[in-house]
């Protein structure tokens, strides 16, 4: 008695990543999870790219701490995709006959949700990960896919050479056509990485699949087995070229890179663009205050907020509380963050609900900063308070709560 | 909750000169990116009403873009939910179809609030920013066995934020209203006459009315068709002064705060009284629900100054601003200095501009250059979509 | 799709008398579960389009407890969705905010209907029960760039379900509609002319029009202030007629079923024709979305007896019926002999009743022992909430 | 940045079972999604009961084949439950720091959704399960918990003391204060039956989950292990009882059985009762069609069928086809099943999208009845063709299809 419409295309978005390089930040939440960029989780990015680009049925698969992302996907609201065909459908694992399986790869999870993608009939199936910021219009790259008559295409980017061995890259031939494949190659040939975005013809993705679940050997993942076995039994893959800002925000390092890029006007980042909006839950706290005292420099702050210290060349979320005389600057302050007065904080990403008392200092170096030296971010981990005058060096993760402490004299 | 709420979208009169002429009062923003409803609505929803039915008369337009299926306040439900009576709707309309007063507005919606399946009804104008828990307001009803009750407020710390055509209640020892006190329009103004009489910022130690009311749903459709078979038309006079000694009319007293708003120098008020920190919490107190509107962080430049001012989400302030309530997309440009104004949607500020005591209404564009100043009590109004 | 739907929910003119007094023609009860406005909806909806505005003019109480926020045709959405446009809501509403024509109430509409994202605008009535996939109509009126495409049938099996005023077009070979005739009231109704000429159930071999059409928002929007500027009120005369040589009007032809309801006897006969599979299964090709009740699956009582009928859930049926449509909740007690009716929601049948070519409205009850008949072409009809 | 409104009370739906005695029924789908009464799913009951009540935040916990079930539940529109502030979530099992956990009893499933419930810092949560046909109002008990200051509150039923060990029974004062439980007692004290409705206040169930959890030897069962261990802890636990309705359809005899109540004028389970409406998800299909030649006697017909044949003492489901001259009686015929011309179906359960080919027979007798005779149901599983003139023996249970066949002369 499932009823569903046909649909061209689906989408499916693996969002069950632990994604442990991002440490503290994903203790408790999966990375899609993980607040970006002022209001957004880093799954707002995907979702909204598929409603943007007129795709109104996508499923989620996660296993990893999922409460977090399932209560802020909710039924699908903030990004329209409350549908009563289609919408936005969270995937977990489940019990068939007498055992449950969990997903054992990106491929696998897909595999074991063939039930639901074939409720929607759909002739192409979109692959996604919720681990990227960029915004894209899917719709073209299925008009590229269906033009070419492919199997596959892979959506690339082209990356420096250096560092295209952190990518799967593809070589391709002057139609754009796929003749081979490299997984993280230690010598790439090629300098067009994959993004983790695939069309897929559904029947065809189902047979390689099925045959890959067969495999004992294989470890069910796209770019490790089944793109290497489309190519070598002679399918049709073709390199989707995209142009504009991608970035992987697996570590600490490119998550507080792609944060500041919002603030950078030179970046191709552009969140305030209203036909290709990013949608996002909303906190539905009142507007910010900002105090009688408070200086601003370049910087992006969100409702809730209660700014009464000086904010330089920072993201601040929502229902932060920034007291007198405190600095911030550089840093990302994630939602409902205070920060007492006249504490300090630099480089640094503070996680969710954070307490820094007054007179602390994080990520604070002493000697004089000489212009353009590296700065390692400091991370304090999600509900973590750092006692008043405590000191966090640059660098640190801290994942357990400090006492306060008296000044060094 | 067995409540049906009935929310009047708009003012029987109002000196919002400007700011009502494109919308009713129910759709006028304030406190950055709420319009007047939401506060209302939320006050509902917070205190577990799912059912509630706005009357509107015209101009609505603005409105139904605002509150559209009511899903933001989680109104669009299957059993209840939000609906918005407009004019013409039935068949029984009478005469041009347009209601004249509260009375005629329930009469011609009558059938719409008799489809509810509430038992009560809690009625409610929207010209007056409040934060009751109707739960217990309820309870009191059933307990005190009121045929009505009305809500008052006792302690009138700033009388310039009371409704101008506010009754006075006189509320015995035993809470029961026994005396209603209006004041027609030929005798003026009450409020204002306390004003003078005791002076523009004194308080007033009187019961003073707040325009809520509960009731029975059928005890209302009883006294509404009566009302209208002869021709009284006049919900405080015709049915509550009239009725005082027969229904047993409960006083119920609001102690916390509260801020009404019908003319142009409250409407300044209410907005910069939300600068005030102990003021905004008691305002924030409950979550206020409002339309999303996906805009991005506020945007501030370096150069930028900005000082005791609430700013909202879409913003972009390269210039100086103090004292100041912006809604969302607002733009300052640079050298461009903003004092003690209230700044709506996406209305942009070109540069080197000078203001003082302003409204700047939706969409307005003021272009470079340009110096506008009114005092507190008689702020320039910039009607919307105006280029300055 | 870059389309915003537009439904006139009321006819200009229709004949349905009884049954069009409590309410606008959408919202007329037909099948047994459905109103109208289900199949334009559901059409909408089925074809992607996921932006549409109810044009309203007064009497559409029923059409907005009906669709509700429109959440069971899935149109509770955050970009786009479901608006009912009703008179007085804007400031800019003329004269005593009602229209009396098709340009007037698109005049009066136009800044909502500007506010749609889309580019393109499908306008349609909703007198016609049709099967359109409108995807397809839009893709023709790109690729023939079209400034507007009308909707038309060539092959009428059955005149008396094609709407009366419905106009003639003159389709040139490469698809141009080149003229458009029109009958003015005075020359009395186009389609029954046809039908004493021809016989009343001969196919008329003519481009009749189904009073859908494509068009872009922004010529639209330029056409109607044009026509308004000069006074010109009626869409087919002063805009299709007038222009038909300067634009480039495209005729669509559609070809598959229909059924155009504009009086009782169309009414009756629209019914009864579901009864057909071969037509049910034409009409409810696509799914057809509607108000979900919550009713229970009907009953049938041992010693009913039941032939040739529709029958809706929460229906008991103890009686005898045929060749019947029956709407949700309806009762007909044993000893009881309905034959060739259409019986609308909530209706009871008493005891021993007899009914042949009766049309009963919602929440009728027929007592013990009534007999009633009227005739395929002139069926009785007892108005809502009587007691007969 | 969870952020919930406080809810007095909060229910947890036990419907992770697989439910085997219901056979092929539950091949497919879990228990709680089994078709009951015409239109109705049985988990529609629970759901319904709670939104009546006023309960307004329901956790479902699934994890076996919950694909039909998450897809039935979708965004909870049907009960009223898509609400932004509570409504209904799918709670499914996760994997948490490295690895992920089935749920072990039903006591454990709701200790690992802990974080879940405190999202609403409840006072209460009402623990319900998924697999009972009756009308109850929760807000009652609530009052009764309330009033006689309990810590756990359970719903009991009376039942006939030889059925009593089927159940676990409690022994009661006259306050109706448990003094004594036994679970499936061979010999029971009492007749007091469990219904497997438990209002508990949540701190103190919390403590008992988590001293639960500790234990390696508990089976982490509500019933087996929770309610003893408050019990012999000296908690207050109160019997409330439940006067009307209630039916456990897990047996395939108590599903027919619970199912024919429905045309019984004499049963007390009315669904066609305004202010306690069982909520459904809509078929969304035309009205049915009653041919010309049909015959219908005391039996239940929902949208989208089209009935020529006979039909006595039955409930149809939506959507499926009676051909002429066939005969259906005292069956339940589920969604979209087609039953061909001159096909006989008695006693029998034909699950959904099954068909029955012309001339088939199932769960005839060939022997003239005996009035009052014990009849087997027989049951056809779901998506189950059973050829043309085949012949199904009474009691059978169908799980491949069958082909068709030429009559034994």
């Amino acid at each position: 008695m499932i009823y569903a419409k046909k649909k061209e295309m689906i989408a499916m978005l693996l969002a069950g990543g632990q994604g442990s390089r991002l440490g503290v930040l994903t203790k408790d939440v999966a990375k899609p999870a993980v607040p970006f960029g002022g209001k957004y989780r880093i799954i707002d990015f995907p979702l909204s790219n598929c409603v943007n680009s007129g795709i109104d049925t996508i499923g989620v698969l996660t296993q990893y701490q999922p409460l977090e992302l399932n209560t802020y996907i909710g039924n699908g609201q903030p990004w329209d995709l409350d549908r009563i065909n289609g919408g936005v459908s969270i995937l977990p694992p489940y019990v068939k006959g007498k055992a449950g399986e969990w997903y054992k790869g990106t491929a696998n999870a897909i595999l074991q949700n063939s039930n639901f993608i074939e409720m929607y009939h759909p002739d192409y199936v979109l692959v996604l990960s919720g681990d990227h910021v960029y915004k894209m219009n899917y719709e073209l790259m299925l008009d590229f896919h269906k033009e070419t008559n492919a199997d596959c295409t892979i959506a690339v980017i082209q990356v420096p050479f250096e560092e295209a061995n952190r990518f799967g890259v593809m070589s391709t031939d002057q139609n754009r056509q796929v003749y081979e494949f490299q997984e993280k190659p230690e010598d790439p040939k090629s300098n067009l990485a994959s993004m983790g975005v695939y069309i897929f013809n559904w029947e065809k993705l189902k047979d390689y699949l099925i045959e890959d679940d067969n495999d004992p050997n294989s470890e069910n993942d796209f770019g490790k087995n089944v793109i290497p076995n489309m190519l070598n039994a002679g399918e049709r893959l073709f390199a989707y070229t995209y142009g504009g800002y991608w970035k992987d925000v697996g570590t600490i390092e490119s998550l507080w890179e792609a944060n500041m890029d919002i603030l950078d006007p030179n970046v191709p980042l552009k969140l305030n663009d209203p036909p290709w909006k990013i949608y996002a839950r909303n906190a539905g706290q009142p507007p910010h205050y900002i105090g009688e005292h408070a200086e601003l420099k370049n910087c992006s702050i969100s409702e809730g907020c209660m700014i009464y210290g000086k904010v330089d060349h920072s993201i601040i979320f929502p229902s932060v509380t920034i007291g007198n005389n405190a600095i911030v600057s550089n840093s990302i302050i994630m939602p409902n963050v205070s920060i007492g007065e006249g504490a300090v904080i630099e480089y640094a990403i503070i996680g969710e609900n954070a307490i820094i008392e007054q007179g602390a200092t994080v990520g604070c170096i002493n000697t004089a900063k000489l212009s353009g030296e590296h700065r390692e971010i400091t991370v304090i981990g999600q509900d973590i308070r750092i006692g008043a005058k405590n000191s966090i060096p640059a660098g640190e993760m801290v994942e357990f709560s400090l006492p306060g402490k008296e000044p060094l004299r | 909750m067995n409540v049906l709420g009935i929310i009047f979208s708009y003012a029987e009169r109002d000196n919002l000169r400007e700011l009502t002429k494109p919308r009713t009062l129910a759709s006028l923003p304030i406190g950055g990116k709420y319009r007047m409803i939401d506060f209302i609505l939320s006050n509902f929803v917070n205190s577990n009403i799912f059912d509630v039915s706005i009357i509107t008369k015209n101009n609505y337009h603005s409105l139904i873009d605002h509150v559209g299926s009511g899903k933001e306040w989680d109104l669009t439900r299957k059993i209840g939910g939000l609906r918005v009576l407009t004019p013409f709707a039935s068949p029984d309309a009478k005469g041009n179809g347009i209601y004249n007063s509260r009375v005629e507005a329930l009469s011609y919606n009558m059938n719409s609030i008799k489809r509810s399946r509430a038992e009560y009804v809690i009625m409610t104008n929207c010209s007056t920013i409040y934060n009751i828990d109707f739960e217990e307001l309820l309870r009191f009803h059933v307990d005190r066995r009121a045929d009505i009750t009305a809500v008052y407020t006792n302690n009138i710390q700033d009388p310039s934020l009371l409704a101008y055509d506010a009754p006075f209640y006189h509320v015995n020892d035993s809470g029961r209203i026994e005396d209603v006190r209006l004041f027609s329009e030929e005798n003026g103004r009450r409020i204002d006459d306390y004003r003078s009489a005791n002076g523009e910022n004194e308080p007033i130690n009187k019961s003073c009315g707040l325009g809520v009311f509960v009731i029975r749903k059928s005890l209302l459709d009883s006294l509404i068709a009566d009302a209208m078979a002869y021709g009284r038309l006049d919900f405080y006079r015709d049915i509550l002064q009239r009725l005082a000694g027969s229904l047993n009319i409960q006083g119920y007293e609001y102690q916390k705060y509260f801020m009404g708003i019908d003319s142009i120098s409250s409407y300044m008020r209410a907005n910069l009284k939300l600068l005030d920190v102990e003021i905004r919490n008691k305002v924030f107190e409950n979550v206020v629900y409002t339309k999303v509107k996906d805009s991005v962080p506020a945007e501030y430049v370096s150069g930028c100054v900005v000082k005791n001012s609430i700013i909202s989400d879409g913003c972009r302030i390269e210039g100086t601003i103090e004292n100041c309530v912006l809604s969302r997309g607002v733009k300052i440009a640079k050298d461009s200095i903003v004092r003690n104004s209230v700044i709506m949607q996406n209305t942009t500020i070109m540069e080197n501009v000078n203001l003082n005591y302003v409204i700047l209404d939706k969409d307005v564009i003021v272009r470079e250059n340009r110096k506008l100043s009114g005092h507190e009590t008689f702020p320039v109004v910039i009607e919307k979509a105006t280029i300055v």
